[in-house]
């Protein structure tokens, strides 16, 4: 009958007025009441008997609480993180990003001689103004020293900025994201509530074996043997 | 009685809401008719070909995102299975059956978004659109937790995939099985039993199987003539022969078919992804980098390779001269060929159908212009 | 789908159009410039080849000459072959072929590509104009002696 | 109303000076002043929830949030955009008409507030009472199509030419059966006046009248460029049509002018079809207010739901559809007025029963006729192509 699909319309629409939210908000949201009480983990009387303040601002409508954005442990980031104890300068990060991005100046060192160690960084930038954060550097990584980062709030007024040298990449925060990085995520590692400021229990730091190796590129979810 | 009339000339884009995209068109009216049609692109050409031919054979995978960034997997995917074609590469079983994953929940998200900006064109003010939208995020949720990024993936390396999908991918993409028929249900019966949605679609822009054929236009338009050519079943590549599933096909070659046509492709993906998590097995994604180097040299020669694309034949062209990086590559971009009748469907038809139309046709400005 | 093998097609090709078919091999035929369409109309013409659908067409620049391919399909015998044929020698300036567009529309954009990106003329196209770039783009950006110098890919004005 | 303040005044008046000389025009005209400012400035109040309520149900209905940052609830918004409109630069294209294009958006506005002066809000609630008021509305209505062709012929706009012409059409077609829709009732009220037929409507006249309640509805949401009917500013195809190149205070009188026209014709319709002021127990402005947010919450549900029509449909569906039902309903109508003259209680109910059962199908049977073949929603396997019809040459010659 005519008229009967648009009615069907309206009853799907109108059976969608009374569902949830399905959008985020972002970087903060409104609250109400007892949306208040439950980001700061209490009873709406406590808030009432000790922020009555705070309990008007959230009954009229105003108050906010910070979100933050639902990311999974691979989230492929800003912040690269870098550790220069696991860093051996062989460039292979700079040799295989797309852009050309990753600058690297090295000198020999002169110390511990053995092979993959007597190079000293004096350079290590990326600039992430231009990266398109497609993970093939740390891809590249033979020794796990770059990760890819976990944040995304790095917006600049200057594209100088924007450039992560060596001292920013030592000194920031580690959050290092598990993209290509198995050995996280055999951990059940979250970015978020792990510390990896230590850059031994970021990775692998003896020589692994063929054996070891060979699981880097294997399943371990339904892995038999 | 007749009204002597001039033809107006309108510009209609680069910017302009609907034309999914910096495209442009000029457009000559008779009153409401339209007497022609002229496509302009080129706006976001970045010469993506040429710079192909400065990388290696897998940092050409993250140019294959930029191509299409509403279905990145199935650009990987055509890529992928070039390389793997011109340095013969053996695919491990794993990583071809999460690549045929991937690339199906994309087709999905692919097909959601056409609807939806179909639907939006249309002038229902956003709701279609946001229930779309909503079954896409779950999809781009699923590709971050697979390969850390929602739009760009760079999910597939020569050989299979980068990485295992984690845990988590497998517990909501088993929930996104089983609550993704109820979304499509409610999509369809806000969308295609509409009256207004059918009297504006049906017999509109009408396109016979010879003249489809003929100007090479391929994907979801071919099958709404009545021809039911898919590359998944007619040319098989990767596993498509071991899964079980159905080519929908309309004859009326409508912009009506097109929508329905897409909405009974999006079930039939489902239900490809659903058997693919049946049929995979524990094993390795990717071969070890001794048999797959980082760095490939395939061998000195050419092949072309295509797939079936959310838009329809998604061809990759590879010429290699034995380097690190490719000779010569190749898109052969649906986008752009589905682009060649647009004047001959738009001729005749009112202001009205023009902007229907053209999401009807579904492209992609990323992939037009490459 | 089956593919066909080059050297049957190009046994077959030659007994219909004799000195057509310059060399052969597993994969493709390599077709004289001047015959390429002559050839192409019998392939898509004559039943047992049919090829309906032409899937992609696309050059490529060898330095010393320019190839351009054809990958051909069919519909209604369900096989696919790839015809390619070398013109260009000696870095012509204006290499030029037959347009294969009164055979198939969808060569339409696909050859003004081509045009725009890597500087072959093909005669008998309708509107052979540049289709990504500008007019007035100077040089065909494909071609491996194109210089990418950051002055010459200003627009100097949008024409069109 | 008008000699309640009337009153107040002169006895303020009194209080201050006595015997001045034109005492009763300066009174006239300062009563009528303060109407206006009353009427005007509530009706402001409405436009700026009306767009907060809208965005915020669009919200809703689509599964947002919708506006909520500005003020509790996101109530702020629209004053928020209200205040950012006025500090806007304006723009006056080169080429534009520079008086017509000036005059325009006023040309749109005020006639909105115009239609206001004759709506009873209640009772004895109302500032004039013309007795050709139902008339009257019909008639400043059609102003708009004038304001909007000004607009879109002074800003030398292709675009905006296009969304123009769209818009008369639409109004000439829709000021017919709009205006015939209401014949009905006048017949039945044998009255012209807006406050005689809120007085006279007992029972809602959308029970006794649905076919006119019908057309009148898709007739004022034509005329106010609503959803399914908003294609002069459709904004997939025109970008935002007669508007393109307003910008500031100006391009913010033209949006408060359609949101005043929604709540105008929410209102008209439910002071004709929904009893305006009348119910019980609450004063008149209440249920005026509750039925007028009413028939603005359809309006917008409507505006989530459905996609917009064809010009061609549009015109159709007023010319051949529409037209043709207020016909019949004037045929039934009048006949059944004839036949039940007397003016008792169950007259009305009469009335209303010969209008379902006779004038009612009509609206079936006409929006059957208009209603394209049916599309088979199944998967048809009927192949138009050859397709693997023949077998490769090679294939054969192996076999």
């Amino acid at each position: 009958m005519i008229g009967f699909g648009l009615i069907k319309g309206l009853s799907v629409t109108f059976r969608n007025l009374f569902s949830p939210v399905f959008t985020v908000q972002y970087p903060d949201k409104r609250v109400g009441v007892f949306g208040l009480a439950k980001s700061k983990n209490k009873s709406v009387f406590e808030l009432i008997k000790n922020e009555p303040k705070q309990f008007l601002f959230a009954f009229i409508g105003l108050a906010k609480v910070k979100v933050k954005v639902e990311q999974f442990p691979r989230f492929r980031g800003n912040e690269f993180v870098w550790y220069d104890d696991r860093c051996t300068a062989c460039a292979s990060c700079a040799k295989y990003c797309p852009l050309g991005i990753i600058e690297i100046v090295t000198h020999a060192s002169g110390e511990n001689l053995q092979a993959g160690e007597n190079y000293a960084i004096d350079k290590f930038d990326i600039d992430t103004g231009r990266c398109m954060f497609c993970g093939l550097c740390v891809e590249a990584c033979p020794y796990d020293a770059l990760h890819m980062g976990t944040d995304f709030e790095r917006g600049n007024y200057h594209r100088a900025k924007l450039v992560l040298n060596k001292e920013t990449l030592i000194s920031q925060d580690k959050n290092p994201s598990s993209w290509f990085r198995p050995q996280f995520e055999e951990k059940e590692y979250n970015p978020w509530d792990s510390d990896l400021s230590d850059y031994k229990d970021a990775g692998r730091h003896e020589k692994p074996s063929y054996e070891k190796i060979k699981q880097r590129w294997v399943n371990k979810r339904k892995f038999n043997g | 009685m007749s009204i002597k009339s001039e033809p107006i000339t309108i510009n209609l884009g680069p910017q302009h809401p609907s034309t999914h995209g910096v495209f442009r068109m000029r457009v000559t009216f008779d009153g409401e008719t339209i007497i022609d049609v002229e496509p302009i692109f080129g706006y976001l050409h970045r010469g993506s070909e040429k710079l192909a031919e400065e990388r290696t054979y897998t940092q050409v995978v993250t140019l294959t995102d930029r191509m299409d960034y509403v279905s990145s997997m199935l650009n990987n995917q055509g890529y992928i299975l070039a390389v793997e074609k011109l340095t013969n590469i053996q695919p491990e079983p794993r990583g071809v059956w999460l690549r045929m994953i991937a690339s199906e929940l994309q087709r999905i998200a692919s097909h959601l978004v056409a609807i939806g900006f179909l639907i939006q064109d249309l002038g229902a003010w956003g709701t279609p659109l946001t229930y779309s939208m909503r079954e896409r995020e779950k999809i781009l949720q699923m590709f971050e937790m697979l390969c850390g990024a929602r739009i760009t993936n760079s999910y597939m390396r020569p050989g299979g995939v980068f990485m295992d999908a984690p845990q988590q991918f497998w517990d909501s993409l088993s929930s996104f099985i089983d609550e993704f028929p109820a979304a499509v249900d409610e999509l369809e019966r806000l969308l295609t039993s509409n009256e207004i949605i059918f009297s504006r679609t049906k017999g509109v822009a009408i396109l016979t199987p010879e003249q489809a054929i003929n100007a090479s236009i391929t994907g979801p338009i071919l099958r709404s003539t009545g021809v039911p050519w898919d590359l998944r079943k007619n040319d098989p590549y990767d596993y498509y022969e071991k899964v079980d599933f159905d080519i929908p096909v309309h004859d009326a070659g409508d912009n009506y078919s097109r929508y329905l046509l897409r909405v009974q492709e999006m079930r039939e993906s489902l239900k490809i992804v659903k058997q693919c998590v049946d049929f995979i097995e524990p094993g390795p994604v990717r071969p070890h980098h001794d048999q797959v180097p980082f760095l490939l040299r395939p061998p000195k020669g050419d092949c072309y390779v295509a797939i079936e694309g959310s838009k329809g034949e998604l061809g990759f062209y590879l010429v290699s001269d034995g380097s690190i990086s490719p000779y010569r590559w190749h898109v052969r971009s649906s986008s752009l060929i589905n682009l060649t009748l647009l004047r001959e469907m738009l001729v005749g038809t009112l202001f009205g159908d023009l902007f229907v139309t053209f999401g009807g046709i579904d492209i992609n400005m990323g992939e037009v212009d490459r | 789908m089956n593919e066909w093998n080059g050297k049957i097609l190009a046994d077959e090709i030659n007994t219909h159009i004799p000195n057509s078919v310059v060399s052969s091999d597993k994969d493709s035929v390599n077709v004289e410039k001047e015959k390429i369409y002559e050839v192409l109309k019998f392939l898509k013409e004559t039943s047992g080849f049919s090829f309906d659908l032409l899937s992609s067409v696309t050059a490529v620049d060898y330095i010393d000459h320019f190839e351009v391919v054809y990958h051909l399909k069919s519909l209604i015998t369900l096989s696919k072959a790839t015809i390619k044929t070398k013109l260009g020698f000696g870095r012509e300036d204006q290499p030029e072929i037959d347009s294969v567009y009164s055979l198939w529309k969808g060569a339409d954009f696909q050859e003004r590509e081509i045009f725009d990106l890597m500087g072959i003329y093909f005669t008998n196209h309708p509107n052979l104009k540049r289709i990504l770039l500008w007019d007035g783009f100077p040089g065909h950006p494909l071609r491996k002696d194109f210089v990418t110098n950051s002055q010459s890919i200003i627009p100097s004005e949008d024409l069109s | 109303m008008f000699e309640f303040i009337y009153n107040i005044l002169d006895f303020l008046f009194d209080l201050v000076i006595k015997d001045i000389k034109f005492e009763s025009y300066i009174l006239t005209g300062l009563t009528g002043i303060i109407i206006a400012f009353a009427v005007i400035n509530g009706v402001l109040g409405g436009v700026l929830a009306l767009i907060w309520g809208e965005r915020r149900l669009l919200g809703r209905f689509q599964q947002r949030t919708g506006p909520n940052r500005w003020g509790p609830q996101g109530i702020l918004t629209s004053t928020a955009d209200a205040v950012k409109v006025m500090f806007k630069e304006d723009i006056v294209p080169e080429e534009a008409d520079r008086y017509i294009f000036n005059v325009a958006p006023l040309l749109l506005v005020i006639p909105v507030f115009i239609i206001f002066s004759v709506i009873p809000f209640g009772i004895s609630l109302y500032a004039v009472d013309i007795n050709v008021s139902a008339l009257f509305i019909l008639a400043i209505t059609s102003i708009s199509g004038l304001s909007i062709i000004c607009a879109a012929w002074a800003s030398a706009n292709r675009i905006a030419i296009f969304s123009a012409l769209r818009s008369v059409a639409m109004l000439i077609s829709y000021e017919i059966p709009v205006g015939l829709s209401l014949v009905g009732i006048l017949l039945i009220c044998e009255s012209m006046s807006v406050m005689d037929i809120v007085i006279y409507q007992k029972i809602p006249f959308i029970l006794i009248q649905p076919v006119a309640a019908i057309v009148f509805f898709l007739g004022s949401l034509a005329e106010i460029n609503r959803t399914p009917f908003d294609l002069t500013e459709a904004e997939s195809e025109l970008a935002a049509g007669y508007q393109n190149d307003y910008s500031g205070m100006k391009w913010g009188l033209f949006y408060l002018g359609e949101f005043a026209a929604a709540i105008a014709a929410a209102t008209v319709f439910s002071t004709l079809f929904l009893g305006g002021p009348n119910g019980p127990v609450l004063p008149g402005i209440f249920w005026l207010t509750i039925k007028v947010v009413g028939v603005l919450f359809f309006i917008i549900w409507i505006r989530a739901s459905w996609p917009r029509f064809r010009i061609d449909q549009v015109l159709n569906l007023a010319w051949k559809g529409l037209f043709e039902l207020t016909l019949v309903n004037i045929i039934v109508t009048s006949i059944s007025v004839i036949i039940w003259t007397d003016a008792d209680s169950n007259r009305l109910i009469f009335i209303g029963l010969a209008n379902w059962i006779f004038a009612f199908p009509f609206v079936l049977l006409i929006f059957k006729m208009l209603k394209t073949s049916n599309y088979k929603n199944e998967n048809k396997k009927s192949i138009s192509y050859p397709i693997g019809s023949d077998n490769p040459k090679f294939i054969k010659e192996k076999i």
